[in-house]
């Protein structure tokens, strides 16, 4: 039975990170100049100033392991006892820095001048830390409920199924659940089916109106991957085996991952990997869908979008998943000149609470501080309304909102596109 | 021991440039270098005169004196010779010459100024008498041989003269003499400090017909 | 009698060492393994690994204002440098009667001193702000600064070499010169050989996934 | 023919013989008459004498040829060469080398006089910025090169007298023609180096009723009374003016100096030169002055160059308008991070022009 480390075991954490240094780690060190460039890229060091918070800064353990284990100079010193050796220490000091400080949101790997991606470095880190135990308690309780009870946040199919008959009641449709042979299989994030069900809802109706052949499946409806965000890959790989195992079983043709980023992340590129074998499915992203379903003229919306709004990119669903084109496409049937944030798209700013940050108390003064980058891109454009495509991106954002006492209101694109649908059956009117 | 000056006669210097061929031929200088060179003043005007120009061996060499790695020597003839091996091709003995005598290879390591090169009496330099490397760096040493300065020695009109300081003066006196005209031994003054030898005195020509 | 050793046994052995040096490392990145990746791709890695290779040499769209020093900078010295390197008229004299068996056009006089003072100043530059600036400073390693200065003495050691008539400074260029070598493989300097690979990594990897590095 | 009698033959003959004699008298006395002369020391004009004398005493209205290429070739003479090697030999080496060591004397002098300036109120803890990255930077790279600069020009003009007799020869001139070509190569960046400090330290730095008082009180220096001061005191400003004018004069007169390619004749390159050396030996004076007061004259004084940050207190002996504006803008006693994100974010401007002064507000009026 899977377990989440909680107890400290450095040497575990060592061995774990020695396995870690792979070819790209290893080239990416030797590449570093330690220019610093990237620190003007990451989110926390702009906006404390603090230049531990510099993202090669953030894995100088798997540096210093490299160093000594895997330089001339680092073995020689080892040799005659020169420098010194990884300690507990260090790991405890840098547990901060390994999660606090970091969403993997990937913006310093965009801009290093030698191209080393900094968030897939931290991101192996993290694989020491977490087996070493110096993971944060927030992220520990959250892998151990996914699980134990399927979902980070404890959903369990009940939640479910109480909140699909609450969407019948609304909407009148059928929420499809274990159908055969369906050709899309939708996984939810657990946020999505507490905090905004309307989400599940507005699918429900773009998919009745498209005509598209979905399901959801009672054995793995849960996206989110605590694997992924903890580093932890034993775990991630069985938080996707379930969903593997369930749409492999249903037989669909593809598997939808919600609007949720590191679920992207985790379903559709960590998760061949993580189980080790091709998926006998494709996984597309809700945005793919609706985008494709827009292009053959399925998704019909009438009526522009009023509201002054703008589009937030999920670092992991953009920069790091590559959707890019689509959630643009999408909205520009509603809104067909909304205005771009100051950096966008690939280049996009973080909520700050990505990569498992947000679920992570000690972490919550400094991802408030982070959020005023974010803050200032937003005044720069003074809108009403943020649309995005993370459910965790929204839930970060409306906190950040709510705590610098901004009036701005944040949706799902899926839920903006719902409202405008042309279909029988319009959404009940906000109230 | 001799003091060795050059002198040259304007009123003989008919420009052949055949100093400066010889010069460059015995001494085989590098392009752009010249340690010789004929000025020619009011060319084509009624009073025109030449002159062949080069170190003049000073007594008092402001070369000498402004060399910030000391690299020039005066030799028992009074000559100005200098140390190549020394000299940084700074470029200040070219300041302070008077008569625009150091030359520089004008492509030096990468056009800095290389290391100065000019006249040495046909004396060479400081390496053994007659050396190649002498050679090399300082071209002929002619001296050596008992030979005077190709230069002098290829004038047609013997309007350069080279050696012993006095019997040079005697010839020039004669000729002044003769020629009835006033002291113009022009560089002298400059070079040698002492005022030109007035005509008319003491009339003992004792390298009369040296001519 | 020092300069025959150093442009001598010295020479050799530390080209060797270079040599030998530079790609044991490489080989020890390239045998730490990469698993395949067995996700579906959008689209091929190579070309996105073949544009990183080269759109890393700017910088990011929208990035320019924090990272301007280090492009100005950092190109002054590498321009500099590459040119002092293959076009100053010794080092093109050197590499033909010493390594290469063939020599080209030297640079021309203006050039090299351009060339000289963009390598000396963009050098200074940035080691100044790797000391000043608390990023940097924070970040940097023992090797990075000594990287920085023996480079810096080589460029300056060569520079006193440049009238080319004394051997004590040619052979102080040349005992330099052997340093570096010696040191380049175990250091920061490998960067010069190892940015390729990081490059084309990174670039295919983005490009697996549909986007642009 | 007429018929007029012919002289008879006799008389034709007496003539022809008086002509003949004449003439031989002539052609035999008229060579002697020079001799003559110049026995009795008469002097004839000589046609070129007057254009000789124009020669010698160096005043050229004469035109010159020659066939030599030779920028300097056509000059017969260097009018400039004696009084250039007087000026070097006589005045600047002797007098430049009194005023170098005259200086070390004095503030070794004020040294022990004065002593250390001390922080009086002590060391408060609180830090205050000071001076950007940038500004740092820049000020140790025009540091750096004038170092250099100087050291290796220092070398050139004062080696043969201190140097030659440690090293030898052989050995000086290797040295000095490393120092040539280091000084050579390096010269040409100096220049920039300048106007990155104009660009980076211009602001703040003009001249105001202030300063004359400051300069008045002697900036406090003897008296344990500080003169009131803005971000620069009347005495940084004279040092930042003194840099700017003597740093571009110095470069343009090395530029002519360091390039003999563009036909600058010896009178300008010589000319070139005094210029060149006069500044320098004021401008080494003076920065040691700058030295000695930057470190270890006046406690606290050199971090504001090295981390960037000053002492509260050391603020307030030394600038204490300044510190009043800093304290306005809420700017002292933050810590190094937080200084950075106010660096990034706030209406004070870090970058660049990185004088921490709140925006517009111009010290010491």
């Amino acid at each position: 039975m899977l377990t989440v480390q909680t107890e400290h075991d450095f040497d575990r954490g060592v061995a774990v990170l020695r396995d870690q240094i792979d070819t790209k780690v290893a080239a990416y060190f030797s590449s570093c100049v330690h220019c610093g460039l990237c620190a003007e890229a990451c989110l926390f060091y702009t906006e404390t100033g603090d230049p531990r918070y510099t993202p090669i800064y953030k894995v100088e353990p798997m540096r210093r392991l490299w160093q000594r284990e895997h330089t001339f100079l680092g073995k020689l010193g080892k040799a005659l006892g020169l420098g010194s050796d990884l300690t507990a220490d260090d790991f405890a000091n840098w547990q901060e820095m390994t999660y606090d400080s970091c969403t993997l949101c990937g913006r310093c790997s965009m801009v290093c001048p030698v191209g080393n991606d900094i968030a897939y470095m931290i991101r192996r880190q993290r694989e020491a830390f977490a087996a070493a135990g110096y993971s944060p308690e927030g992220l520990q309780g959250a892998s151990t409920r996914a699980l134990e009870i399927g979902s980070p946040m404890g959903v369990t199919l009940k939640t479910l199924k109480a909140q699909i008959d609450h969407v019948e009641e609304a909407t009148g449709l059928k929420v499809p659940l274990d159908v055969q042979g369906a050709d899309y299989m939708l996984l939810l994030s657990s946020m999505e089916v507490v905090n905004f069900p309307e989400t599940i809802e507005s699918l429900t109706r773009i998919f009745e109106s498209a005509g598209v052949s979905w399901t959801l499946a009672s054995q793995a409806f849960e996206a989110t991957n605590s694997g992924i965000q903890i580093g932890d890959s034993k775990i991630a790989a069985e938080l996707v085996g379930r969903v593997v195992r369930a749409a492999e079983e249903l037989g669909v043709k593809s598997v939808v991952s919600p609007e949720c980023g590191h679920a992207y992340m985790a379903i559709r590129w960590d998760g061949p990997n993580l189980i080790g074998r091709p998926y006998r499915f494709e996984v597309v992203h809700i945005l793919e869908l609706l985008d494709q379903l827009r292009a053959e003229g399925r998704l019909k919306t009438e009526g522009l979008d009023d509201r002054r709004l703008t589009y937030h990119d999920p670092c992991q669903i953009a920069r790091r998943g590559g959707v890019l084109a689509e959630p643009r496409n999408l909205l520009h049937m509603v809104a067909p000149d909304y205005p771009e944030m100051s950096d966008t798209g690939r280049m996009n700013w973080c909520c700050g609470g990505g990569g498992g940050v947000s679920a992570n108390e000690g972490a919550e003064d400094l991802r408030l501080t982070a959020f005023k980058r974010k803050k200032r891109q937003l005044e720069a454009l003074n809108v009403d309304t943020l649309v995005t495509a993370c459910a965790n991106c929204r839930i970060v954002i409306e906190e950040g909102l709510e705590h610098y006492e901004m009036d701005i209101q944040v949706t799902g694109l899926t839920e903006l596109l719902a409202e405008h649908l042309v279909s029988p059956h319009k959404p009940t009117p906000p109230t | 021991m001799a003091r060795m000056k050059f002198f040259c006669d304007a009123e003989r210097c008919i420009e052949c440039n055949g100093c400066v061929t010889a010069c460059k031929n015995v001494n085989e200088v590098p392009w752009g270098i010249n340690r010789r060179r004929v000025v020619t003043i009011n060319d084509g005007k009624p009073g025109e005169r030449s002159l062949s120009v080069a170190c003049m061996h000073c007594s008092d060499a402001p070369c000498m004196a402004v060399c910030p790695v000391d690299c020039f020597y005066q030799t028992a003839d009074g000559l100005v010779l200098h140390d190549k091996d020394i000299c940084i091709g700074c470029g200040y003995c070219f300041y302070a010459c008077p008569f625009g005598a150091p030359q520089f290879p004008t492509e030096g390591a990468f056009g800095s100024r290389g290391k100065m090169d000019k006249c040495t009496f046909c004396a060479g330099g400081p390496e053994a008498d007659g050396s190649a490397e002498e050679r090399r760096k300082y071209g002929a040493n002619r001296l050596a041989e008992g030979k005077l300065p190709a230069c002098a020695e290829m004038c047609a009109t013997k309007a350069l003269l080279a050696g012993d300081a006095d019997v040079v003066a005697d010839i020039y006196r004669e000729r002044v003499a003769y020629r009835g005209a006033a002291g113009m031994q022009r560089g002298w003054g400059v070079a040698y400090g002492k005022p030109g030898v007035q005509a008319g005195k003491d009339m003992k020509g004792k390298a009369a017909g040296k001519d | 009698m020092f300069l025959e050793f150093v442009e001598g046994p010295l020479w050799y052995a530390s080209a060797a060492i270079f040599i030998f040096g530079v790609s044991l490392r490489l080989i020890e990145v390239l045998t730490r393994g990469m698993p395949p990746d067995l996700s579906a791709p959008r689209g091929p890695g190579w070309p996105g690994a073949l544009r990183t290779l080269f759109s890393r040499s700017w910088t990011a769209e929208g990035f320019t204002r924090g990272a301007t020093f280090h492009l100005v900078a950092g190109y002054m010295f590498h321009i500099g440098l590459f040119v002092l390197l293959l076009f100053a008229a010794p080092h093109v004299v050197f590499l033909e009667e010493r390594v290469l068996g063939f020599g080209w056009t030297p640079a021309p006089h203006w050039l090299f001193i351009l060339a000289a003072d963009l390598a000396f100043a963009g050098l200074a530059l940035l080691w100044l702000r790797r000391v000043m600036h608390p990023v940097m400073r924070k970040i940097s390693t023992f090797d990075d600064h000594a990287a920085a200065i023996l480079t810096f003495i080589v460029m300056f050691t060569g520079c006193m070499a440049l009238l080319m008539s004394h051997e004590s400074l040619r052979a102080i260029h040349m005992l330099t010169v052997c340093l570096l070598l010696i040191y380049f493989p175990f250091s920061r300097l490998m960067h010069a050989f190892t940015f390729f690979l990081s490059r084309g990594f990174t670039g295919a990897a983005m490009a697996r996934k549909g986007v642009q590095a | 023919m007429s018929d007029i009698a012919a002289p008879s033959p006799r008389l034709r003959y007496r003539r022809a013989f008086r002509i003949s004699v004449l003439l031989l008298a002539f052609v035999l006395i008229v060579p002697l008459v020079p001799y003559g002369l110049a026995a009795t020391g008469v002097q004839l004009t000589n046609p070129g004498a007057d254009l000789w004398r124009e020669v010698r005493q160096r005043v050229q209205p004469y035109e010159a040829t020659t066939q030599v290429k030779d920028i300097d070739g056509a000059a017969l003479i260097n009018t400039w060469g004696e009084t250039w090697r007087e000026f070097r030999s006589d005045r600047l080496v002797p007098i430049g080398g009194g005023i170098l060591l005259g200086t070390l004397g004095l503030i070794a002098a004020f040294y022990l006089i004065r002593g250390r300036i001390r922080i009086e109120g002590g060391r408060s803890g609180e830090l205050v910025p000071r001076f950007s990255v940038n500004q740092r930077v820049v000020h140790w790279f025009a540091a750096g090169l004038f170092v250099i600069l100087g050291l290796t020009g220092l070398v050139l003009l004062y080696g043969r007298y201190v140097l030659i007799p440690l090293l030898g020869p052989e050995g000086f001139s290797a040295t000095a023609a490393a120092c040539k070509e280091v000084h050579n190569l390096f010269g040409p960046i100096f220049p920039f180096a300048i106007v990155g400090l104009m660009v980076l330290f211009g602001r703040g730095n003009r001249f105001r009723w202030l300063d004359v008082k400051w300069f008045i009180k002697a900036g406090g220096l003897f008296g344990h009374r500080i003169a009131d001061s803005g971000y620069y005191n009347g005495g940084q400003k004279t040092w930042f003016w003194m840099t700017v004018l003597f740093g571009l004069l110095i470069s343009i007169s090395g530029l002519v100096l360091d390039f003999p390619l563009f036909g600058q004749g010896r009178e300008l390159m010589a000319a070139a030169h005094v210029v060149h050396a006069v500044i320098a030996v004021v401008f080494i004076a003076a920065s040691l002055g700058h030295i000695y007061i930057g470190t270890l004259g006046m406690e606290g004084a050199s971090e504001s160059m090295t981390r960037g940050y000053v002492d509260g207190n050391w603020a307030k002996e030394h600038h204490n308008l300044w510190y009043a504006e800093m304290e306005k803008a809420g700017m002292v006693g933050v810590d190094e991070n937080a200084l950075e994100e106010v660096r990034r974010h706030d209406d004070i401007d870090f970058r660049g022009f990185g004088s921490p002064l709140p925006k517009g507000g111009d010290t010491g009026h």
